[in-house]
């Protein structure tokens, strides 16, 4: 147990602070508990401020996208936006429907924070700086994305209100169809390191100065795409689609009940950062500079890089329809990823029996960018080939001219 | 190039030919045919190869008190060609064949002209009220809608501020008496379908109360009682279709 | 099984077990009834880790509570809303004597069999070596239930295979 | 199989709800997600204009045509302002019928910049396009501002004319706008016809073919997406427009991305014809004097503009008093929206609002 602990700590000011209380007790799960309550502490408060910090730059961004300027009126350039939202959200009455399905209408909101806050559990934030380190921890992260499915559905199922039970219906659909991508997708980067924990990946992405995204940029891509879809933010929000079905599961959450909804997205989309960063971008190490920079900066500056990335997709992309999602996943991810998972798994092989250097990965590196290229092409081709059968400008025509057309024969010319 | 518009009278040479006896009356602006003729004139103004009207252009009716014409603008983009002919309908029951079937376009409109004129198209799959909501008392577009007491005739009879004829002057506004009236006699004494308008329709419109007045917070005072009702005198106020059964809005507001 | 702590987590994650597995079979709504279920599938994932098998306590969670879970709620979803009670079982007498039979079957065979302690590291590479034992000594299995997911999946096809309608 | 299945599933989409563009509902009904039935309730905006009319002048009819197609007040004023003058026989000076047209096509732009960001709305996106197309409406309102003081509900046309001449900074504002809003429409284009999503979304969605287009009345950029090239402003010109030259834009297959791309060319035309009218302005006065209690002999005329949204009509009898004795609207959102149901039928919820979006309604149109 102490030397777990003694992993985690070697962060310097806490490393201290565990050789006092090290000093002071000599009960060692006295220590082993004030330790977790302090690294609990340190990655609440990382998540509570980043939700904060989030809110405030997908506003500012989207508002730069859409050429606006974003929130620019409570404090020095708008900084102060967050904390105002949340106190308003905290002041409003919450509002409970009398039709909505009691104690399980008020579970949902904090069912969902709990896998949003264990998933930064297994991080490795910097060498040895790790919370958890699980022999499972690729498996543990997809497990709780399960969960969270799950508790949304909750949600609009207690809501009893039929936009709402639309959205959980959706969601439960999608996670069916989407996690299976999402488990081949981390299953290449388990198979080409050999382990399944975080700090091991990210230990392996270090030592052989490689990033897994250069050898496996088709998990990348898949695991970025089903992480979308999970998380329900644009191409894929069908599950809160606002011109659909007003908010989807939340539809009937009011005040803070429906702020820790948003919070949680916030928070979700900065877990999927920090998977996408750990997994595939080599974590905390940077080819070397880390030993100038504290790693856990590096790490920081990695995950809000992939959540600019999933801001900027809020920004630019319409929704797709459910059954249209359904197909993406179905048609083109999972042969991808199956695809995929065969190549990863004879070039593993090939490396492993002949003992090569880390030299074949800039082997496999290559190859596997040309194969990724080669596969996208032919299944977005595959997949839109229809869409771009019309000429996508309307034809221009001078005159007025209308042919003939006899009319159209009904059975029952009745509607509306 | 603009769209020819097709006199009345000339549709009328064809409509006679094709249904004798058919026109009661052919302006240069249109052509007029019973009202229970609509439905076959329209089927062949829109098959025949000359006129070929497969656009319908819109449909309205007018209440000209004694009688009511439904008026229907119908057009040729083909031949880029108008004409206007009318279905003239008796006043105490107006009733139209709908020309659904012959343009899906006139469903709607017809619905409308149905709730808001009270002319009723036989035929038609879905007749009830479009605009206002089902209850409601009477038909508003009809002249003889909050029928007017004294023979006074609905509308405006005059400019309010138009000077007497040859006057040409503000000396008459600036008499003591001020500016004229306005000429048009207000109705104020509320109606014996309103209370049941406000009840039927105030899930709807959110105009009538409803449910109960308890709230998490106590209960709200009741409103101060409504003063008594003027008493409408009789014969003055004519009200009509008033339907208090027809109560389809079952649905919660 | 030394650790206070340890015993003190198994005995708070049965009784969840325990008792929402009860809850299962009492509570009138059917989603509540899964929901329940739910809870047990990670109340026994709990006891899982309790065993130091956390590969099958995160599969557990994984399989049963993500997506077995959906499953169910699918059907309850699609059975029409007036079957959506839990109390209208017109078998409920039998069923409940079998229950009480395979109850009484699996206590039987919990307490006869010869249990073993764990040995050595706590948290071993247990993903390894299940991989090594469902591809080594019980290769066969493995692929047999492969072979039975296959079918399924066919035979489920063939179900919703639009244009099976008509026949039907 | 076949007891397996949902029951049928109520859903009320308005009329408050984000994508019903004001108090519109409609009420389907599911089975899963596809549309098995689908009904209109209207009437929520009713405000009887049509009887409010008769017991008013002809001018003060005006605003009425301003607060039915709020987002297109100027084409209301214009089509009502022509019909009174055809009733009256009233002659407009050139200037007057130039600034018309200029306004009318300004108005289009306008409108169709809000029909096409709110529809790719409708499609999921996070308000950016309907950002970037604000931008430019925001634009033309300013100069609609700068004329006559409103920004939404102008209240600009008169009979016999416009209510006032433009300022003299106006024409520099509305070149500069002209100048660059090719660039800006070819942005939009850009931004929106290689984005694969929106194709899924609307390509082959919401098909509406061109004799059932026709019988339905159905008129405008709807008509136009299914191929029919039909304008009024060519068939029937008003104005001046038979001394513009532009063309129409017509779809190829009537979907819900015909609809889009006809409404983004024309957007573009109509900057053709105001380059134009800017070009051939004439002076003179804007107003022809009308009197204040204008009495048209008794008698009927139909006339009709090709608004933003379609064909708007606009009724009107007279029996020689000084107010309409009927007015008529015949408004193109309520007639367009016949075919919302044998549209939206089949389809599943979210491409019927992508097909709602498409159709461009406006309810204070729908209701009046």
């Amino acid at each position: 147990m102490r030397a777990v602990v003694a992993a985690w700590y070697d962060f310097d000011p806490f490393h201290e602070l565990y050789e006092w209380i090290g000093d002071v007790t000599s009960s060692e799960e006295l220590v082993y508990v004030i330790i977790a309550v302090v690294g609990a502490t340190g990655i609440l408060s990382f998540v509570g401020l980043g939700a904060l910090a989030n809110v405030w730059l997908e506003r500012k961004i989207i508002g730069r996208i859409q050429v606006r300027r974003g929130p620019n009126r409570v404090g020095p350039g708008g900084l102060l936006q967050p904390v105002a939202d949340a106190i308003k959200l905290i002041q409003k009455e919450v509002l409970q429907p009398r039709a909505s399905d009691g104690k399980l209408y008020n579970l949902p909101p904090i069912l969902v924070f709990i896998p949003a806050m264990l998933t930064f559990a297994v991080f490795a934030w910097a060498p040895d700086m790790v919370y958890a380190d699980l022999n499972v921890g690729v498996l543990y992260l997809l497990a709780l994305s399960s969960v969270t499915s799950l508790a949304i559905f909750m949600a609009g199922w207690a809501s009893n209100n039929k936009y709402a039970l639309l959205g959980a219906m959706r969601v439960i659909a999608m996670a069916v169809s989407y996690e299976i991508p999402m488990v081949l997708a981390l299953l290449a980067p388990v198979l080409f390191t050999g382990t399944m924990s975080i700090p091991g990946i990210v230990d392996f992405q270090r030592t052989n100065d490689i990033w897994l995204a250069f050898m496996l940029p088709l998990p990348v891509f898949i695991y970025a795409i089903s992480a979308t879809a999970e998380l329900n933010r644009t191409p894929a929000d069908i599950a809160e689609a606002e011109s659909e079905i007003v908010a989807g599961f939340h539809t009937e959450y009011s005040g803070m009940k429906f702020g820790l909804f948003y919070a949680v997205e916030l928070i979700n989309s900065l877990a999927v950062s920090g998977i996408l960063a750990s997994l595939f971008f080599g974590g905390y190490s940077l080819f070397g500079i880390d030993e100038y920079i504290p790693p856990w900066i590096i790490f920081i500056g990695k995950i809000y890089f992939f959540y600019f990335g999933l801001i900027w997709l809020r920004g630019t992309w319409p929704r797709l329809r459910i059954d249209q999602l359904m197909a993406f996943s179905w048609k083109m991810l999972i042969p991808l990823a199956l695809i995929n998972i065969a190549v990863v798994s004879a070039e593993v092989l090939i490396w492993r029996l002949n003992e090569f250097d880390s030299w074949i990965f800039w082997v496999y590196a290559l190859m596997n960018i040309v194969m990724m290229f080669v596969l996208l092409q032919f299944f977005f081709t595959m997949l839109t080939k229809n869409y771009y059968r019309l000429p996508r400008r309307a034809t221009l025509i001078h005159d007025v001219s209308v042919p003939s057309l006899p009319a159209p024969t009904f059975t029952q010319g009745g509607n509306a | 190039m603009s769209t020819v518009t097709i006199p009345g009278t000339q549709v009328a040479a064809r409509l006679d030919e094709a249904f004798p006896g058919a026109v009661i009356e052919a302006t240069a602006h249109s052509v007029t045919v019973p009202a229970e003729r609509a439905a076959e004139v329209a089927l062949w103004l829109r098959d025949d190869e000359e006129y070929d009207c497969k656009f319908l252009n819109c449909i309205t009716g007018i209440d000209w008190m004694e009688h009511f014409d439904v008026v229907y603008v119908v057009s040729s983009l083909a031949k880029n060609h108008t004409l206007v002919f009318e279905a003239r309908a008796s006043h105490d029951d107006p009733v139209v064949p709908t020309v659904n079937t012959v343009w899906m376009g006139a469903n709607l409109q017809e619905r409308e002209i149905y709730d808001l004129m009270g002319i009723v198209f036989s035929g038609h799959p879905n007749m009830k009220r479009i605009f206002l909501w089902d209850g409601f008392p009477g038909h508003p577009l009809r002249k003889d809608f909050l029928a007017l007491p004294q023979g006074h005739k609905p509308g405006l009879q005059r400019f309010p501020y138009e000077f007497p004829a040859g006057e040409r002057s503000y000396e008459s506004l600036a008499s003591p008496e001020g500016p004229r009236a306005p000429s048009v006699p207000r109705l104020r004494a509320p109606l014996p379908g309103q209370a049941a308008a406000q009840d039927l329709g105030g899930g709807q419109l959110g105009t009538g109360g409803g449910g109960s007045n308890e709230t998490r917070f106590g209960r709200f005072e009741q409103r101060p009682p409504a003063p008594p009702p003027v008493t409408p005198v009789e014969g003055e106020i004519v009200v009509e279709n008033v339907d208090l059964n027809s109560d389809d809005e079952a649905e919660s507001p | 099984m030394d650790d206070t702590a340890v015993v003190v987590a198994f005995y708070v994650l049965a009784a969840i077990t325990l008792i929402s597995a009860l809850m299962v079979a009492v509570v009138r709504d059917l989603i509540h009834a899964v929901l329940f279920l739910i809870l047990s599938f990670i109340g026994v994932a709990g006891l899982y880790i309790t065993l130091s098998a956390d590969f099958v306590a995160v599969v557990q969670v994984l399989i049963y509570a993500g997506a077995i879970s959906v499953l169910m709620i699918f059907a309850v979803l699609l059975t029409p809303r007036s079957d959506r009670d839990n109390a209208a079982v017109s078998y409920a007498a039998p069923l409940s004597v079998l229950a009480g039979l395979l109850g009484a079957v699996i206590i039987f065979v919990g307490l006869d069999t010869d249990w073993r302690q764990v040995e050595g590291d706590r948290f071993g590479q247990t993903a390894a070596e299940i991989g090594q034992a469902l591809l080594d000594p019980y290769a066969l299995p493995f692929e047999v239930a492969s072979i039975v997911l296959v079918v399924a999946m066919i035979g489920a096809i063939i179900l919703v295979r639009p244009g099976n309608e008509e026949e039907a | 199989m076949s007891d397996i299945g949902t029951p049928p599933y109520v859903v009320n989409i308005g009329p408050q709800h984000p994508s019903t563009h004001g108090v519109f509902r409609l009420k389907v009904t599911l089975d899963g997600e596809r549309i098995i039935d689908a009904e209109m309730v209207l009437g929520y905006l009713h405000r009887s204009m049509e009887k409010l009319a008769e017991e008013r002048t002809y001018t003060q009819n005006i605003p009425f045509t301003d607060r039915m197609d709020y987002l297109a007040a100027m084409t209301g004023n214009l089509g009502y302002c022509l019909s009174a003058e055809k009733l009256a026989g009233v002659e407009v000076p050139e200037r007057a019928s130039y600034l018309r047209v200029i306004f009318a096509e300004l108005q289009r732009i306008a409108s169709h910049c809000m029909a096409n960001g709110t529809f790719v709305n409708d499609c999921g996106a996070w308000q950016t396009p309907l950002m970037y197309m604000f931008r430019e409406r925001e634009k033309i309102l300013d100069l609609f501002e700068m004329t006559c003081g409103a920004r939404l509900t102008t209240n600009y046309m008169r009979i016999g004319g416009v209510a006032f001449d433009v300022p003299d900074e106006w024409y520099p504002s509305i070149n500069k706008l002209m100048a660059e809003m090719p660039d800006r429409i070819s942005e939009y284009e850009e931004m929106l016809h290689d984005n694969e999503i929106l194709l899924a979304r609307s390509r082959d969605v919401g098909v509406l073919k061109p004799d059932v287009a026709i019988n339905a009345s159905v008129s405008g950029p709807v008509l136009r997406g299914c191929g029919i090239a039909w304008d009024i402003r060519k068939a029937d010109p008003y104005c001046v427009y038979d001394r513009m030259d532009f063309d129409i834009p017509v779809g190829h297959n009537g979907d819900c991305f015909d609809r889009f791309l006809v409404r983004l060319e024309e957007m573009r035309q109509s900057v053709r014809i105001i380059k134009q009218a800017l070009e051939q302005l004439p002076g003179g006065p804007v107003t022809t004097p009308v009197p204040l209690a204008l009495r048209p002999d008794p008698g009927e005329a139909y006339v009709r503009i090709e608004s933003p949204k379609g064909e708007l009509g606009f009724y009107l009898a007279s029996d020689g008093g000084p107010a309409p004795y009927r007015w008529h609207v015949r408004s193109p959102s309520f007639i367009n929206l016949s075919v919302l149901k044998e549209l939206s039928v089949g389809l599943s919820i979210a491409d019927a609002i992508v097909t709602l979006g498409s159709l461009d309604i406006n309810v204070g149109e729908i209701d009046r």
